[in-house]
Protein backbone atom coordinates (compact mmCIF):
# COMPACT_ATOMS: atom_id res chain seq x y z
CA UNK A 1 0.00 0.00 0.00
CA UNK A 2 1.39 3.34 -0.69
CA UNK A 3 -1.20 5.81 1.14
CA UNK A 4 1.82 7.79 2.29
CA UNK A 5 0.91 11.72 1.51
CA UNK A 6 3.72 12.18 -0.99
CA UNK A 7 4.11 15.47 -3.22
CA UNK A 8 2.23 14.89 -6.67
CA UNK A 9 3.89 18.17 -8.06
CA UNK A 10 6.51 17.51 -10.78
CA UNK A 11 8.02 21.18 -11.66
CA UNK A 12 7.74 20.84 -15.74
CA UNK A 13 6.50 17.87 -18.06
CA UNK A 14 6.04 14.30 -16.61
CA UNK A 15 8.63 12.63 -18.53
CA UNK A 16 7.72 9.03 -20.16
CA UNK A 17 10.47 7.65 -18.40
CA UNK A 18 8.96 8.26 -15.25
CA UNK A 19 5.94 6.68 -16.25
CA UNK A 20 7.77 3.68 -17.80
CA UNK A 21 9.54 3.32 -14.15
CA UNK A 22 5.98 3.75 -12.20
CA UNK A 23 4.77 0.53 -14.15
CA UNK A 24 8.39 -1.57 -13.71
CA UNK A 25 8.21 -1.05 -10.05
CA UNK A 26 5.05 -2.91 -9.93
CA UNK A 27 6.39 -6.10 -11.05
CA UNK A 28 6.91 -7.42 -7.89
CA UNK A 29 3.28 -6.99 -6.44
CA UNK A 30 2.43 -10.53 -7.44
CA UNK A 31 -1.03 -10.07 -5.94
CA UNK A 32 -1.84 -7.25 -8.80
CA UNK A 33 -3.30 -8.57 -12.09
CA UNK A 34 -4.51 -4.95 -13.53
CA UNK A 35 -3.26 -1.35 -13.70
CA UNK A 36 -5.10 1.44 -15.09
CA UNK A 37 -3.49 4.60 -16.61
CA UNK A 38 -4.70 8.08 -17.34
CA UNK A 39 -2.33 10.88 -19.25
CA UNK A 40 -3.46 14.22 -19.78
CA UNK A 41 -1.86 15.62 -22.61
CA UNK A 42 -1.28 19.60 -23.52
CA UNK A 43 -3.42 19.94 -26.75
CA UNK A 44 -3.08 22.96 -29.35
CA UNK A 45 -6.32 23.71 -28.94
CA UNK A 46 -7.05 26.87 -31.09
CA UNK A 47 -8.77 29.75 -29.76
CA UNK A 48 -10.16 33.08 -32.10
CA UNK A 49 -7.13 32.15 -34.54
CA UNK A 50 -4.83 31.48 -32.02
CA UNK A 51 -3.00 28.43 -31.35
CA UNK A 52 -1.80 27.41 -27.54
CA UNK A 53 1.79 26.67 -27.28
CA UNK A 54 2.10 26.00 -23.71
CA UNK A 55 -0.14 25.71 -20.58
CA UNK A 56 1.19 27.04 -17.39
CA UNK A 57 0.14 25.33 -14.58
CA UNK A 58 -0.32 27.39 -10.73
CA UNK A 59 -1.25 25.71 -7.50
CA UNK A 60 -2.46 26.41 -3.91
CA UNK A 61 -0.03 23.93 -2.81
CA UNK A 62 -1.48 23.96 0.75
CA UNK A 63 -4.64 23.56 -0.17
CA UNK A 64 -4.08 20.79 -2.89
CA UNK A 65 -2.29 18.55 -0.62
CA UNK A 66 -5.00 18.70 1.76
CA UNK A 67 -7.31 18.08 -0.69
CA UNK A 68 -5.66 15.02 -2.26
CA UNK A 69 -5.27 13.26 1.14
CA UNK A 70 -9.23 13.60 1.36
CA UNK A 71 -9.31 12.23 -2.45
CA UNK A 72 -6.87 9.89 -1.71
CA UNK A 73 -8.33 8.35 1.07
CA UNK A 74 -12.28 8.33 -0.11
CA UNK A 75 -10.81 6.32 -3.02
CA UNK A 76 -8.49 3.90 -1.11
CA UNK A 77 -11.84 3.25 0.98
CA UNK A 78 -14.14 2.88 -1.69
CA UNK A 79 -12.26 0.13 -4.08
CA UNK A 80 -9.82 -2.31 -3.39
CA UNK A 81 -6.58 -1.19 -4.74
CA UNK A 82 -3.49 -2.21 -4.26
CA UNK A 83 -1.31 0.92 -5.32
CA UNK A 84 -3.07 4.83 -6.40
CA UNK A 85 -0.19 7.49 -8.09
CA UNK A 86 -0.98 10.74 -8.97
CA UNK A 87 1.41 13.23 -10.47
CA UNK A 88 0.19 16.94 -11.75
CA UNK A 89 2.48 19.68 -13.46
CA UNK A 90 2.96 22.61 -11.75
CA UNK A 91 4.98 25.38 -14.18
CA UNK A 92 4.65 25.68 -18.23
CA UNK A 93 4.09 22.42 -19.90
CA UNK A 94 4.66 22.46 -23.92
CA UNK A 95 1.96 20.98 -26.45
CA UNK A 96 2.31 17.44 -26.60
CA UNK A 97 4.09 17.35 -23.34
CA UNK A 98 2.35 14.82 -20.14
CA UNK A 99 0.64 17.27 -17.46
CA UNK A 100 -1.51 14.77 -15.42
CA UNK A 101 -0.71 11.21 -14.96
CA UNK A 102 -3.28 8.59 -12.73
CA UNK A 103 -2.26 5.21 -11.96
CA UNK A 104 -4.05 2.53 -9.82
CA UNK A 105 -3.50 -0.87 -9.47
CA UNK A 106 -6.03 -3.57 -8.13
CA UNK A 107 -6.10 -7.45 -8.13
CA UNK A 108 -8.97 -7.11 -11.01
CA UNK A 109 -9.23 -4.60 -13.45
CA UNK A 110 -12.73 -3.42 -12.55
CA UNK A 111 -11.70 -1.58 -9.38
CA UNK A 112 -8.38 -0.19 -10.83
CA UNK A 113 -10.40 0.88 -14.00
CA UNK A 114 -13.70 2.54 -12.01
CA UNK A 115 -11.08 4.28 -9.26
CA UNK A 116 -8.68 5.61 -12.31
CA UNK A 117 -11.45 7.14 -13.98
CA UNK A 118 -13.29 8.76 -10.19
CA UNK A 119 -9.52 9.88 -9.38
CA UNK A 120 -9.38 11.77 -13.05
CA UNK A 121 -12.70 13.53 -12.34
CA UNK A 122 -12.18 14.11 -9.02
CA UNK A 123 -8.79 15.94 -9.41
CA UNK A 124 -9.75 18.06 -12.21
CA UNK A 125 -13.14 19.32 -10.51
CA UNK A 126 -11.65 19.20 -6.89
CA UNK A 127 -7.82 20.16 -6.84
CA UNK A 128 -7.15 24.04 -6.28
CA UNK A 129 -5.09 23.96 -9.85
CA UNK A 130 -5.13 26.69 -12.69
CA UNK A 131 -3.93 26.31 -16.09
CA UNK A 132 -2.78 29.50 -18.10
CA UNK A 133 -2.59 28.72 -22.00
CA UNK A 134 0.01 30.76 -23.30
CA UNK A 135 -0.68 31.10 -27.45
CA UNK A 136 1.69 31.78 -29.84
CA UNK A 137 2.11 35.60 -29.62
CA UNK A 138 2.58 34.67 -26.15
CA UNK A 139 -0.68 36.22 -24.99
CA UNK A 140 -2.62 34.16 -22.83
CA UNK A 141 -6.11 32.99 -21.43
CA UNK A 142 -7.39 31.21 -18.39
CA UNK A 143 -8.08 28.14 -18.90
CA UNK A 144 -11.70 26.36 -18.27
CA UNK A 145 -12.61 23.09 -17.82
CA UNK A 146 -15.63 21.65 -18.43
CA UNK B 1 -8.33 41.85 11.94
CA UNK B 2 -5.11 41.50 10.14
CA UNK B 3 -5.39 39.09 7.65
CA UNK B 4 -3.07 37.78 4.42
CA UNK B 5 -5.08 37.28 1.37
CA UNK B 6 -3.38 34.54 -1.17
CA UNK B 7 -4.84 34.65 -5.13
CA UNK B 8 -5.16 32.05 -7.83
CA UNK B 9 -5.18 31.81 -11.44
CA UNK B 10 -7.21 34.34 -13.22
CA UNK B 11 -7.13 36.82 -10.06
CA UNK B 12 -3.33 37.23 -9.86
CA UNK B 13 -4.21 39.21 -13.30
CA UNK B 14 -6.10 41.83 -11.08
CA UNK B 15 -4.68 41.77 -7.63
CA UNK B 16 -1.66 41.27 -6.19
CA UNK B 17 -0.88 37.30 -5.25
CA UNK B 18 0.11 37.98 -1.83
CA UNK B 19 -0.94 40.86 0.23
CA UNK B 20 -2.11 41.90 4.16
CA UNK B 21 -5.42 43.74 5.00
CA UNK B 22 -6.92 44.51 7.62
CA UNK B 23 -10.52 43.24 7.42
CA UNK B 24 -13.78 42.28 10.37
CA UNK B 25 -15.14 39.36 8.10
CA UNK B 26 -15.02 37.62 4.42
CA UNK B 27 -17.82 39.71 3.23
CA UNK B 28 -16.37 42.60 4.40
CA UNK B 29 -13.10 41.47 2.47
CA UNK B 30 -14.89 40.72 -1.04
CA UNK B 31 -16.57 44.51 -0.66
CA UNK B 32 -13.53 46.09 -0.43
CA UNK B 33 -11.82 44.18 -3.39
CA UNK B 34 -14.84 44.81 -5.41
CA UNK B 35 -14.81 48.04 -4.46
CA UNK B 36 -10.99 48.66 -5.71
CA UNK B 37 -11.63 46.05 -9.02
CA UNK B 38 -14.87 46.38 -10.83
CA UNK B 39 -13.78 43.70 -12.61
CA UNK B 40 -14.43 41.27 -9.51
CA UNK B 41 -18.10 41.67 -9.76
CA UNK B 42 -19.86 38.97 -10.50
CA UNK B 43 -17.11 36.65 -10.84
CA UNK B 44 -17.69 33.38 -9.09
CA UNK B 45 -14.67 32.55 -6.13
CA UNK B 46 -14.09 29.92 -4.27
CA UNK B 47 -12.57 31.27 -0.61
CA UNK B 48 -10.73 28.93 1.65
CA UNK B 49 -9.83 30.75 5.24
CA UNK B 50 -6.85 28.42 6.72
CA UNK B 51 -7.37 25.97 3.98
CA UNK B 52 -10.76 25.00 4.33
CA UNK B 53 -13.30 25.71 1.65
CA UNK B 54 -16.17 28.33 3.64
CA UNK B 55 -19.46 28.22 1.37
CA UNK B 56 -21.24 31.45 3.86
CA UNK B 57 -19.04 34.47 4.81
CA UNK B 58 -16.72 33.91 8.14
CA UNK B 59 -15.53 36.15 10.89
CA UNK B 60 -11.65 36.54 10.17
CA UNK B 61 -9.00 36.30 13.19
CA UNK B 62 -5.56 37.70 13.37
CA UNK B 63 -3.14 36.41 11.16
CA UNK B 64 -5.72 34.28 9.27
CA UNK B 65 -4.78 32.96 5.79
CA UNK B 66 -7.49 34.02 2.86
CA UNK B 67 -7.10 32.37 -0.50
CA UNK B 68 -9.49 33.69 -3.00
CA UNK B 69 -9.58 31.63 -5.80
CA UNK B 70 -11.66 31.47 -9.18
CA UNK B 71 -12.68 27.82 -10.60
CA UNK B 72 -10.01 25.37 -10.99
CA UNK B 73 -9.01 24.15 -14.37
CA UNK B 74 -6.11 21.54 -13.24
CA UNK B 75 -5.76 17.99 -15.59
CA UNK C 1 -4.62 7.62 -37.49
CA UNK C 2 -3.18 4.15 -37.22
CA UNK C 3 -5.48 1.95 -38.39
CA UNK C 4 -3.36 -0.47 -40.37
CA UNK C 5 -3.82 -4.38 -39.15
CA UNK C 6 -0.52 -4.67 -37.22
CA UNK C 7 0.28 -7.73 -35.35
CA UNK C 8 -0.88 -7.68 -32.21
CA UNK C 9 1.04 -10.22 -30.41
CA UNK C 10 4.25 -9.92 -28.55
CA UNK C 11 6.29 -12.97 -27.82
CA UNK C 12 6.38 -13.00 -24.33
CA UNK C 13 6.14 -10.89 -21.51
CA UNK C 14 5.69 -6.88 -22.65
CA UNK C 15 8.09 -4.77 -21.49
CA UNK C 16 7.59 -1.46 -20.11
CA UNK C 17 10.24 -0.11 -22.05
CA UNK C 18 7.59 -0.69 -25.07
CA UNK C 19 4.90 0.99 -23.08
CA UNK C 20 7.04 4.23 -22.57
CA UNK C 21 7.77 3.92 -26.38
CA UNK C 22 4.23 3.98 -27.36
CA UNK C 23 3.68 6.76 -25.20
CA UNK C 24 6.49 9.02 -26.21
CA UNK C 25 5.89 8.19 -29.88
CA UNK C 26 2.51 10.42 -29.24
CA UNK C 27 4.36 13.42 -27.78
CA UNK C 28 4.58 14.90 -31.75
CA UNK C 29 0.71 14.82 -32.35
CA UNK C 30 -0.67 18.30 -30.48
CA UNK C 31 -4.61 16.87 -31.21
CA UNK C 32 -4.01 14.69 -28.20
CA UNK C 33 -5.64 15.39 -25.05
CA UNK C 34 -5.68 11.92 -23.26
CA UNK C 35 -4.86 9.14 -23.01
CA UNK C 36 -5.99 6.10 -21.68
CA UNK C 37 -3.86 2.65 -20.53
CA UNK C 38 -4.69 -0.74 -19.57
CA UNK C 39 -2.32 -3.11 -18.63
CA UNK C 40 -2.93 -6.82 -17.49
CA UNK C 41 -0.32 -8.19 -15.20
CA UNK C 42 0.22 -12.18 -14.41
CA UNK C 43 -1.17 -12.45 -10.67
CA UNK C 44 0.16 -15.35 -8.13
CA UNK C 45 -3.30 -17.01 -7.83
CA UNK C 46 -3.82 -19.86 -5.02
CA UNK C 47 -5.83 -21.97 -6.63
CA UNK C 48 -6.16 -25.57 -4.38
CA UNK C 49 -2.85 -24.19 -1.75
CA UNK C 50 -0.92 -23.92 -5.53
CA UNK C 51 0.29 -20.88 -6.66
CA UNK C 52 0.62 -19.53 -9.97
CA UNK C 53 4.29 -19.35 -11.20
CA UNK C 54 3.08 -18.21 -14.82
CA UNK C 55 0.35 -18.68 -17.65
CA UNK C 56 1.24 -20.16 -21.14
CA UNK C 57 -0.54 -17.87 -23.85
CA UNK C 58 -2.12 -19.77 -27.06
CA UNK C 59 -4.05 -18.00 -29.75
CA UNK C 60 -5.81 -18.81 -32.49
CA UNK C 61 -3.83 -16.27 -34.91
CA UNK C 62 -5.37 -15.92 -37.96
CA UNK C 63 -9.32 -16.24 -36.78
CA UNK C 64 -7.43 -13.33 -33.37
CA UNK C 65 -6.41 -11.33 -36.64
CA UNK C 66 -10.05 -10.83 -38.17
CA UNK C 67 -11.84 -10.34 -35.07
CA UNK C 68 -9.34 -7.58 -34.01
CA UNK C 69 -9.79 -5.90 -37.27
CA UNK C 70 -13.82 -5.96 -36.40
CA UNK C 71 -13.27 -4.99 -33.06
CA UNK C 72 -10.85 -1.87 -34.29
CA UNK C 73 -13.25 -0.69 -36.76
CA UNK C 74 -15.87 -0.75 -34.15
CA UNK C 75 -14.21 1.65 -31.73
CA UNK C 76 -13.05 3.57 -34.09
CA UNK C 77 -16.47 4.10 -35.65
CA UNK C 78 -18.10 4.46 -32.05
CA UNK C 79 -15.33 7.02 -30.73
CA UNK C 80 -13.51 9.96 -31.82
CA UNK C 81 -9.78 8.49 -31.09
CA UNK C 82 -6.66 9.46 -32.53
CA UNK C 83 -4.49 6.36 -32.38
CA UNK C 84 -5.49 2.50 -30.55
CA UNK C 85 -2.64 0.00 -29.94
CA UNK C 86 -3.22 -3.19 -28.50
CA UNK C 87 -0.87 -5.87 -27.89
CA UNK C 88 -1.38 -9.27 -25.93
CA UNK C 89 1.84 -12.03 -24.98
CA UNK C 90 1.91 -14.90 -26.73
CA UNK C 91 4.15 -18.60 -25.03
CA UNK C 92 4.95 -17.92 -21.48
CA UNK C 93 4.63 -14.67 -19.10
CA UNK C 94 5.75 -15.14 -15.32
CA UNK C 95 4.14 -13.85 -12.10
CA UNK C 96 4.55 -9.92 -12.23
CA UNK C 97 5.16 -9.43 -15.89
CA UNK C 98 2.53 -7.47 -17.98
CA UNK C 99 0.20 -9.75 -20.47
CA UNK C 100 -1.77 -7.41 -21.94
CA UNK C 101 -1.72 -3.53 -23.08
CA UNK C 102 -4.44 -1.26 -24.20
CA UNK C 103 -3.30 2.03 -25.48
CA UNK C 104 -5.94 4.89 -26.66
CA UNK C 105 -5.75 8.55 -27.63
CA UNK C 106 -7.98 11.12 -28.37
CA UNK C 107 -8.75 15.06 -27.93
CA UNK C 108 -10.76 14.85 -24.82
CA UNK C 109 -10.69 12.18 -21.57
CA UNK C 110 -14.11 10.52 -22.11
CA UNK C 111 -13.70 9.17 -25.75
CA UNK C 112 -10.37 7.84 -24.66
CA UNK C 113 -11.53 6.02 -21.32
CA UNK C 114 -14.89 4.82 -22.42
CA UNK C 115 -12.78 3.29 -25.59
CA UNK C 116 -10.01 1.85 -23.29
CA UNK C 117 -12.90 -0.14 -20.90
CA UNK C 118 -14.42 -1.63 -24.19
CA UNK C 119 -11.66 -2.71 -25.97
CA UNK C 120 -10.57 -4.62 -22.28
CA UNK C 121 -13.52 -6.08 -22.30
CA UNK C 122 -14.44 -6.74 -25.61
CA UNK C 123 -10.90 -8.76 -26.09
CA UNK C 124 -11.61 -10.92 -22.95
CA UNK C 125 -14.25 -12.06 -24.44
CA UNK C 126 -14.21 -12.25 -28.13
CA UNK C 127 -10.04 -12.71 -29.23
CA UNK C 128 -9.51 -16.36 -29.60
CA UNK C 129 -6.61 -16.55 -27.25
CA UNK C 130 -6.21 -19.05 -23.95
CA UNK C 131 -4.14 -18.59 -20.82
CA UNK C 132 -2.39 -21.73 -19.25
CA UNK C 133 -1.75 -21.30 -16.05
CA UNK C 134 1.39 -23.09 -14.44
CA UNK C 135 1.49 -23.70 -10.67
CA UNK C 136 5.31 -23.70 -9.30
CA UNK C 137 4.75 -27.74 -9.31
CA UNK C 138 4.34 -28.04 -13.48
CA UNK C 139 1.03 -29.32 -12.83
CA UNK C 140 -1.32 -27.00 -14.79
CA UNK C 141 -5.14 -25.59 -15.57
CA UNK C 142 -6.61 -23.81 -17.91
CA UNK C 143 -7.76 -20.58 -16.92
CA UNK C 144 -11.51 -19.20 -17.36
CA UNK C 145 -12.45 -15.69 -17.63
CA UNK C 146 -15.16 -14.40 -15.22
CA UNK D 1 -14.97 -34.36 -47.14
CA UNK D 2 -11.56 -34.39 -45.75
CA UNK D 3 -11.09 -31.07 -43.92
CA UNK D 4 -8.38 -30.45 -41.31
CA UNK D 5 -9.21 -29.69 -38.32
CA UNK D 6 -7.74 -27.43 -35.85
CA UNK D 7 -8.10 -27.68 -31.59
CA UNK D 8 -7.02 -24.91 -28.78
CA UNK D 9 -6.72 -24.31 -25.13
CA UNK D 10 -7.66 -27.34 -22.52
CA UNK D 11 -8.46 -28.92 -26.05
CA UNK D 12 -4.92 -29.73 -26.99
CA UNK D 13 -4.87 -31.65 -23.38
CA UNK D 14 -7.50 -33.97 -25.44
CA UNK D 15 -7.56 -34.02 -29.00
CA UNK D 16 -4.05 -33.45 -31.45
CA UNK D 17 -3.73 -29.70 -32.05
CA UNK D 18 -3.86 -30.80 -35.93
CA UNK D 19 -5.27 -33.57 -37.55
CA UNK D 20 -7.42 -34.55 -40.90
CA UNK D 21 -10.83 -36.35 -41.12
CA UNK D 22 -13.35 -36.92 -43.58
CA UNK D 23 -16.97 -35.87 -42.43
CA UNK D 24 -19.83 -34.64 -44.18
CA UNK D 25 -20.53 -31.81 -41.83
CA UNK D 26 -19.58 -29.97 -38.40
CA UNK D 27 -22.25 -32.12 -36.85
CA UNK D 28 -20.66 -35.53 -37.82
CA UNK D 29 -17.39 -33.89 -36.91
CA UNK D 30 -18.60 -33.26 -33.02
CA UNK D 31 -20.35 -37.13 -32.69
CA UNK D 32 -17.26 -38.93 -34.18
CA UNK D 33 -14.34 -37.34 -31.97
CA UNK D 34 -17.00 -37.35 -28.70
CA UNK D 35 -17.49 -41.36 -29.55
CA UNK D 36 -13.81 -41.18 -29.55
CA UNK D 37 -13.26 -39.02 -26.00
CA UNK D 38 -16.04 -39.35 -24.16
CA UNK D 39 -14.74 -36.28 -21.65
CA UNK D 40 -15.34 -33.88 -25.02
CA UNK D 41 -19.24 -34.31 -24.01
CA UNK D 42 -21.31 -31.73 -22.22
CA UNK D 43 -18.21 -29.07 -23.24
CA UNK D 44 -19.02 -25.97 -24.32
CA UNK D 45 -16.95 -25.70 -27.66
CA UNK D 46 -16.86 -22.34 -30.11
CA UNK D 47 -16.63 -24.06 -33.66
CA UNK D 48 -15.17 -21.65 -36.52
CA UNK D 49 -15.08 -23.07 -40.24
CA UNK D 50 -12.21 -21.18 -42.67
CA UNK D 51 -12.36 -18.21 -39.60
CA UNK D 52 -15.88 -17.53 -39.31
CA UNK D 53 -17.57 -18.45 -36.01
CA UNK D 54 -20.89 -20.92 -36.68
CA UNK D 55 -23.59 -20.81 -34.82
CA UNK D 56 -25.45 -24.21 -36.35
CA UNK D 57 -24.18 -27.01 -38.29
CA UNK D 58 -22.69 -26.74 -41.51
CA UNK D 59 -22.17 -28.78 -44.49
CA UNK D 60 -18.00 -29.20 -44.68
CA UNK D 61 -16.16 -28.25 -48.17
CA UNK D 62 -12.91 -30.57 -48.89
CA UNK D 63 -9.87 -28.98 -47.61
CA UNK D 64 -12.03 -26.59 -44.79
CA UNK D 65 -10.02 -25.31 -41.52
CA UNK D 66 -12.22 -26.23 -38.63
CA UNK D 67 -11.37 -25.04 -35.59
CA UNK D 68 -12.62 -26.73 -32.67
CA UNK D 69 -12.55 -23.73 -29.14
CA UNK D 70 -13.35 -24.01 -25.63
CA UNK D 71 -14.47 -20.62 -24.15
CA UNK D 72 -11.58 -18.04 -25.08
CA UNK D 73 -9.62 -16.71 -21.38
CA UNK D 74 -7.47 -14.07 -22.71
CA UNK D 75 -5.97 -10.47 -20.95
Amino acid sequence: MTKQKNDIFIQGPIPPEQIAATIAMHGSKSEIGAHSIFLGQIRADQVDGKTVRSIDYSINRELALVKMTEIREAVFDKYPLTCMHVYHSEGPVQVGEICFFVFTSSAHRRAAMDACGELVERIKKEMPIWGKEIFEDDTHQWKTNR
Amino acid sequence: MRVQVKTFGALTDILEKEFYITVVDTEELLAVLSSQHTTLNHRRLLIAVNNTIINKPVVLQENDVVALMPPYSGG
